[in-house]
């Protein structure tokens, strides 16, 4: 794994003020028209071989990060460069060549595989797809991508309702696996398992990771997972990316009142320090991506919130080397 | 301490197409008045159907077959639908995982908190709102009286959960049943929500029986902990005892398998291969074999019972295990018997 | 790598016994249901009469025998005759055919022109979408009878002129059978009725599949749209469509025996159920032997229809899957 | 809400206009010269006089383009004026008029019944699912939406007058909506459309039982009335209004059927009776007639439903890409 601090090294994917906005319809006859600010200026990039953690309560806009990135949603504004490269801005055809490079793997394992379709053919689509194998060989690779992650490869044959979540998981990361892909973002991926399998899928990406030089998105909204499998990590609040920094800087020295709000929530398997730990919790909601708050959009939880905060959005920038905040109070 | 809750080899199962799930296997445990117990494990383990077991709430596919449930002494498992009512939010109050379906989104919130108080409490409607709006307060939700009138859509989920708190605490129960109340919330609001339990219970004196299958939570909650797998208590301790001195290797697999705020990051997680098994019928086998590390040949013929440990520092301290894991060198992660 | 570590245990939790595929799974859950089991038999019974029935009966269903006018049933005329002398048995057993050609080809027409709309409007979505929805709601809103009733009466006159025309320019016998014009009416009219349900159904299922973590999986390997179509959407909205074709086809039949009832339907000479129905019924005091049969037999296979959709709906139902 | 009122009305209106048009067009076009009937009930001569025909059709403007005519119609049409019998030569407001009443109160009482009938037995089934009373209702619903009224009827006047002697006569007319009369032809009309409720109110009631609220509610020691009654009927009884317009539909095919079959003077037998002739006017005013009943109430169901539904305040719907 990479030890890029961030900083003018070899970044895969780079995003530059992405911006992503929803228009829906509220109200029992729909008669109201409004905007979800999803993602609103979002500037990060990701490093080549690097695991670049994306953490953020329920609606921070984090997944309609991945999935813009990826350009499954259009963007709104905003640009993506992959290897160098625009990829906004592409039509569905010139991205064909380009999504084998890019891949990703969804949160619920239960619907991302078509219950028709058996596990290998699944895995063999993007095969297919992109030419990649066929025939007597498809079958040679469909069984190789099974025993590497960790799966009988006799299983090839069976269908999806067969499978455990763990396992079914395990299916979705092979086929994501099959078209040699460079970056993967990884949209919640163990959210949706129970402890033991959590851990299992953790550390076959980790090996994968390792065996196939890959590089991830990690999107999550576990801190402890993040910081076990990040080497940077950027934490969202409200379609924004309040802070961004290497772990270790972003752990154990949080200098954004969110972040450090959320370090606090999370809690300790070690009953004896829970006795004894500060129990400030941070009051209040994640306020409606719909009328996002003026300023910085934390300032209404936040018990730094001053002057500036309530008008003045605050600037992204470096504090140190690496470590990007958005606050007016620090 | 008296004992307030004590359940007997309760024995429950699903009808299933093909035959029966047993998703609790004479299970054993009591709770002491003011006391706070945890209860762990993974989905599928039975710590929910338990629970819902203690006050008969079980979806009809599940019948209880065997087992004692007795509060203050009287058997619910016996009580007569009418009686069990008045236990029902009167003596044992509940709270569920899921605040956006737990309440009725047809009824405005004020007419569902009264409800209890005044099928228990004998108030009339205009009584049981002004009680409301107070306990609203209380939970911490400003201008309780204009609330009451809301409906449960007009509410975050953070404060459905305080509200499905100050439903079930409105009778004064002597039992709190919190079944995974902060799995669907996020971080922060679940801090929130801990306290609030916390707060309430130091105050009301209330016995909590918190289920979760997060250990993280429970290790700031629990004075007392229940490790469930398969249906079967495998592990219980004081919480301390518990996270220092784990017995049992599925709760040893649990611990070793949560990544951490703190220490070093470059370690491996330690893993449990394979996944829980639904039983289609009563083991005479550890039904934890097929997936530990520690696994010898008597646990593939003979199901362990919960007895106390050895040299434990707590007498309370009880495991389901053929094996004394501090013995046995710890082999490679998982690759035990199964292989 | 070892991916030992991760995998210790994990083919214990397949069992052999589970190895099954969603339809085997369907066709199970539908064998298993003793009414739709019922409800199968008279219906594959109907398809075989409609194929055979002719010919197994000793009469010509035209065949008149004014000796034997208004029998009652007899181990002759196991059924009795109508007031033409016409065997009941043989009129129905072709009055099996009417009902099945004319379910099969209507339904086979609305389906078509259903899944073509539908698919337009789950695809293209905006304008077209709206176009059609609204085209079904507008088709939908006209009550079934009331449709065909105006079809018959405004078109059928100079359908017929337009036969009539034919034939004394061609010479050609073919437009002398007025029936021709009779099954057009009636298969237009239930293709009319029925296209609109079959579009929503499909518009919805593309809709709903459209929306599903699969299909986005499939986009994000850069699938095209006609690959996600024939992989991902058509085998998973099979299950409702085939539940939807069943209960249509016996709709249609029950629609074509309605309009025959009301003298909009199919005309004699060929019998058509309702129309013996309808006839019975004017004699019923005197000879309910003609009223009996074909409301009897229509009873039985309308019944079966509805068992079999019911257990057609339980095997297939999608909330059933997975898990 | 207004905005939307307005908004489904846009919707319906070219819907309706649309009807009228085709109706129209395929009885202008279609139903052949109207003129040989009216000539036919012209006084005296009746011998076949071409410059007789083209004056009548002169004077009654049916020599006029095909829209020029349409746009009288509906001009007509929008101020009340249904036009004029071909054949009875009688105002089809009149004839519709006096037939109307005797359909409505057929289609009411069919609707009330079908409600206090079929939603009672679909919520016994559902809270007794899969015991006998759950299977016998359910399969009793089944088996009566199989049968067709067309069957049921005759089959229930031979029953009714052969089998069980009951009646010495054949049913037949009509003398109000609580005559002996109309025991049968409401029974077939009951019969046709109560399925429908029974399984939409049965399946609603299995999907609230399961809900995580009813658990609640039990959970707070609520008494098993109350919950069914205050926590599970609104539930289960709101989706319910979203079949009135299906049941609609198949209670005016079903109207038809049977007055046809009872002899009732509805407007189903006005259409029936006028089918064989070409007389136009009728037949569009009672189709259109129909289309705007189902069409209103489908207004009313779009307008209505998301008030009973709380949460539709402040649902969140149609997100655009």
């Amino acid at each position: 794994m990479s030890q890029n601090d961030g900083k003018n090294g070899d970044p895969l994917v780079r995003v530059e003020n992405l911006t992503k906005h929803f228009s829906v319809r509220i109200g029992a006859y729909g008669e109201t028209k409004a905007t979800v600010h999803a993602l609103d200026e979002v500037s990060f990039d990701v490093q080549r071989g690097e695991t670049l953690g994306l953490v953020g309560e329920s609606g921070c806009g984090k997944s309609t990060a991945g999935l813009t990135l990826l350009q499954l949603h259009r963007p709104t504004s905003g640009k993506v460069f992959f290897d160098d490269s625009e990829v906004t801005g592409l039509s569905d055809k010139e991205l064909r060549p380009l999504r084998r490079r890019m891949q990703i793997i969804f949160q619920d394992p239960y619907s991302t595989l078509s219950p028709r379709m058996t596990v290998g053919n699944a895995i063999g689509e993007p095969l297919w797809l992109h030419e990649l194998a066929s025939g007597q060989e498809a079958q040679e690779r469909i069984a190789k991508l099974l025993d590497d992650v960790g799966l009988n490869p006799a299983f090839a044959f069976r269908y999806p309702h067969e499978f455990s979540g763990g396992q079914r998981q395990r299916v979705c990361i092979a086929r994501a696996l099959a078209c040699e892909p460079e970056f993967i973002v990884c949209d919640e991926p163990i959210s949706a398992l129970d402890v033991s399998i959590q851990a299992q899928i953790i550390n076959l990406l980790q090996d994968l990771q390792e065996e196939y030089h890959l590089t991830y998105l990690f999107i999550a909204h576990d801190l402890a997972v993040v910081r076990h499998i990040s080497d940077r990590v950027a934490v969202m609040y409200l379609g924004r990316v309040v802070e961004m920094a290497p772990k270790e800087k972003l752990f154990d020295n949080p200098l954004h009142p969110y972040t450090n709000a959320l370090l606090l929530s999370v809690p300790v398997p070690n009953p004896r320090q829970e006795r004894q730990r500060e129990h400030t919790v941070i009051q209040g909601n994640v306020p409606s991506a719909i009328s996002p708050p003026s300023g910085c959009r934390f300032h209404p939880r936040c018990p730094l919130a001053f002057e500036p905060c309530d008008h003045e959005v605050p600037e992204w920038r470096e504090v140190e080397s690496g470590h990007w905040v958005a606050c007016h109070a620090v | 301490m008296s004992v307030l809750l004590d359940v007997q080899g309760l024995q429950t199962r699903f009808r299933v197409r093909k035959g029966y799930v047993y998703a609790v296997n004479g299970v054993s445990f009591s709770l002491e008045e003011g006391e706070t117990l945890g209860v762990v494990g993974e989905s599928g383990c039975g710590k929910s159907v338990t629970m819902l077991s203690l006050v008969r709430l079980l979806p009809p596919a599940a019948s209880i077959e065997n087992g004692q449930v007795l509060l203050r002494g009287e058997d619910l498992l016996q009580l007569d639908l009418r009686h069990l009512r008045d236990v029902r939010g009167g003596q044992v109050g509940m709270i569920f995982q899921d605040p956006m379906t737990s309440l009725n989104p047809f009824i405005n919130i004020g007419t569902q908190m009264s409800e209890p108080l005044i099928y228990h409490r004998g108030m009339s409607k205009k009584e049981a709102l002004a009680r409301s709006a107070e306990l609203l307060e209380m939970v911490g939700i400003p201008d309780g009286e204009a609330r009451l009138r809301e409906y449960p859509h007009q509410f975050s989920g953070g404060m459905r959960q305080r509200v499905m708190i100050a439903m079930s605490m409105s009778c004064e129960p002597a039992v709190l049943i919190a079944d995974e109340p902060t799995t669907a919330l996020d971080v922060t609001i679940q801090a929130q929500i801990v306290e609030l339990v916390k707060e309430l219970r130091d105050r009301s004196g209330v016995a909590v029986i918190w289920i979760t299958h997060d250990l993280s939570v429970v290790a700031g909650i629990a004075d007392r902990v229940i490790v469930m797998y398969a249906g079967y208590i495998v592990e219980e301790a004081p919480v301390d005892a518990l996270f220092e001195d784990p017995r049992h290797p599925y709760t040893v697999g649990l611990m070793g398998a949560l990544p951490s705020l703190e220490g070093e990051t470059g370690t491996r997680l330690t893993t449990i291969g394979g996944s829980p098994p639904d039983l289609e019928e009563l083991p005479d086998y550890c039904p934890f074999h097929t997936r530990c590390p520690y696994a010898i040949d008597r646990c593939r013929t003979e199901n362990p019972m919960l007895e106390p440990v050895a040299d434990a520092s707590d007498r309370g301290h009880r495991a389901a295990c053929w094996v004394d894991i501090r013995e046995v060198a710890v082999q490679s992660n998982g690759a035990g018997a199964s292989s | 790598m070892t991916t030992q570590e991760v995998t210790a245990g994990s083919e214990v939790d397949i069992v052999e016994a589970s190895r099954t595929n969603l339809w085997k799974d369907a066709v199970a859950r539908l064998v298993a249901n003793k009414l739709a089991v019922i409800g199968i038999i008279p219906i594959v019974l109907l398809f075989f009469l409609a194929v055979f029935g002719p010919y197994l009966t000793p009469y010509d269903f035209l065949a008149q025998d004014f000796t034997a006018r208004l029998a009652a049933p007899s181990s002759e005329h196991w059924l009795g005759t109508d007031e033409l002398g016409r065997d009941v048995l043989s009129r129905i057993l072709y009055g099996a055919r009417t009902a099945v050609s004319v379910g099969l080809v209507s339904t086979a027409i609305s389906l078509i022109v259903g899944l073509v709309m539908g698919s337009l409007a789950g695809y293209l979505g905006g304008r077209v979408d709206f176009m059609v929805v609204w085209l079904t709601d507008v088709t939908r809103s006209m009550p079934a009878l009331l449709l065909a009733i105006v079809i018959n009466l405004t078109l059928k006159t100079p359908l017929e002129a337009w036969m009539e025309e034919m034939y004394l320019a061609t010479k050609n016998g073919f437009f002398r059978q007025t029936m021709w014009v009779d099954l057009v009416l009636v298969f237009g009219a239930l293709a009319l009725i029925q296209w609109p349900g079959y579009a929503r159904l499909i518009r919805g299922q593309i809709l709903s599949i459209r929306s599903r973590n699969y299909v986005l999986a499939a986009r994000a390997l850069g699938m095209p749209t006609g690959r996600i179509l024939t992989r991902y959407v058509i085998p998973n909205a099979m299950g409702p469509l085939i539940v939807a074709v069943s209960a249509g086809l016996g709709g249609a039949m029950v629609l074509e025996s309605a309009f025959s009832f009301l003298g909009v339907g199919v005309q004699l000479p060929i019998p058509s159920w309702g129309k013996m129905i309808s006839d019975g019924l004017r004699m019923y005091r005197t000879h309910p032997h003609l009223l009996a049969g074909p409301a009897v037999m229509m009873a039985i296979i309308t019944v079966s229809f509805a068992w079999l959709g019911d257990g057609l709906n339980d095997a297939l139902n999608p909330r059933q899957w997975g898990g | 809400m207004g905005q939307y009122i307005l908004k489904r009305i846009v919707y319906w209106i070219p819907a309706l206009i649309l009807l009228a048009l085709s109706v129209y067009a395929m009885a202008f076009f279609g139903a052949g010269d109207p003129i040989k009937l009216m000539f036919l009930r012209e006084e005296g001569d009746v011998t076949y006089d071409a410059q007789r025909l083209d004056a009548i059709r002169r004077e009654k403007g049916l020599d006029r383009p095909f829209l020029v005519q349409f746009g009288e119609y509906t001009w007509h049409l929008v101020q009340g004026d249904l036009g004029m019998s071909v054949i009875s030569g009688r105002s089809v407001n009149d004839m519709v008029g006096a037939t109307a009443p005797v359909s409505f109160q057929i289609g009411i009482a069919t609707v009330i019944l079908v409600s206090i009938i079929g939603i009672p037995l679909g919520i016994l089934a559902g809270l007794n699912h899969n015991n006998w009373i759950d299977n016998s209702i359910l399969g009793s619903a089944l088996f009566i939406s199989g049968i067709p009224s067309y069957v049921v009827g005759p089959m229930l006047i031979v029953f009714m007058v052969l089998g069980l002697g009951i009646m010495k006569t054949t049913p037949y007319g009509w003398d109000g909506l609580f005559s002996s009369k109309a025991i049968l032809p409401m029974f077939v009309m009951v019969f046709g459309s109560i399925a429908i409720i029974i399984r939409q109110t049965r399946s609603g009631v299995l999907e609230v039982l399961s809900e995580d609220y009813v658990r609640t509610a039990r959970a707070k020691g609520v008494p098993e009335f109350m919950v069914i009654v205050r926590h599970m009927l609104r539930p289960v009884l709101t989706p319910v209004v979203t079949v009135l317009g299906q049941m609609l539909i198949g209670i005016v095919n079903g109207a038809i059927i049977v007055e046809k079959i009872f002899g009732i003077p509805g407007l189903g037998r006005l259409t029936i009776d006028f089918t064989y002739g070409v007389d136009y006017p009728v037949i569009v005013a009672i189709t259109l007639i129909g289309a705007l009943l189902v069409m209103l109430l489908n207004l009313a169901v779009d307008i209505t439903y998301p008030l009973l539904d709380p949460r539709a305040a402040q649902a969140m719907t149609g997100v655009e890409e």
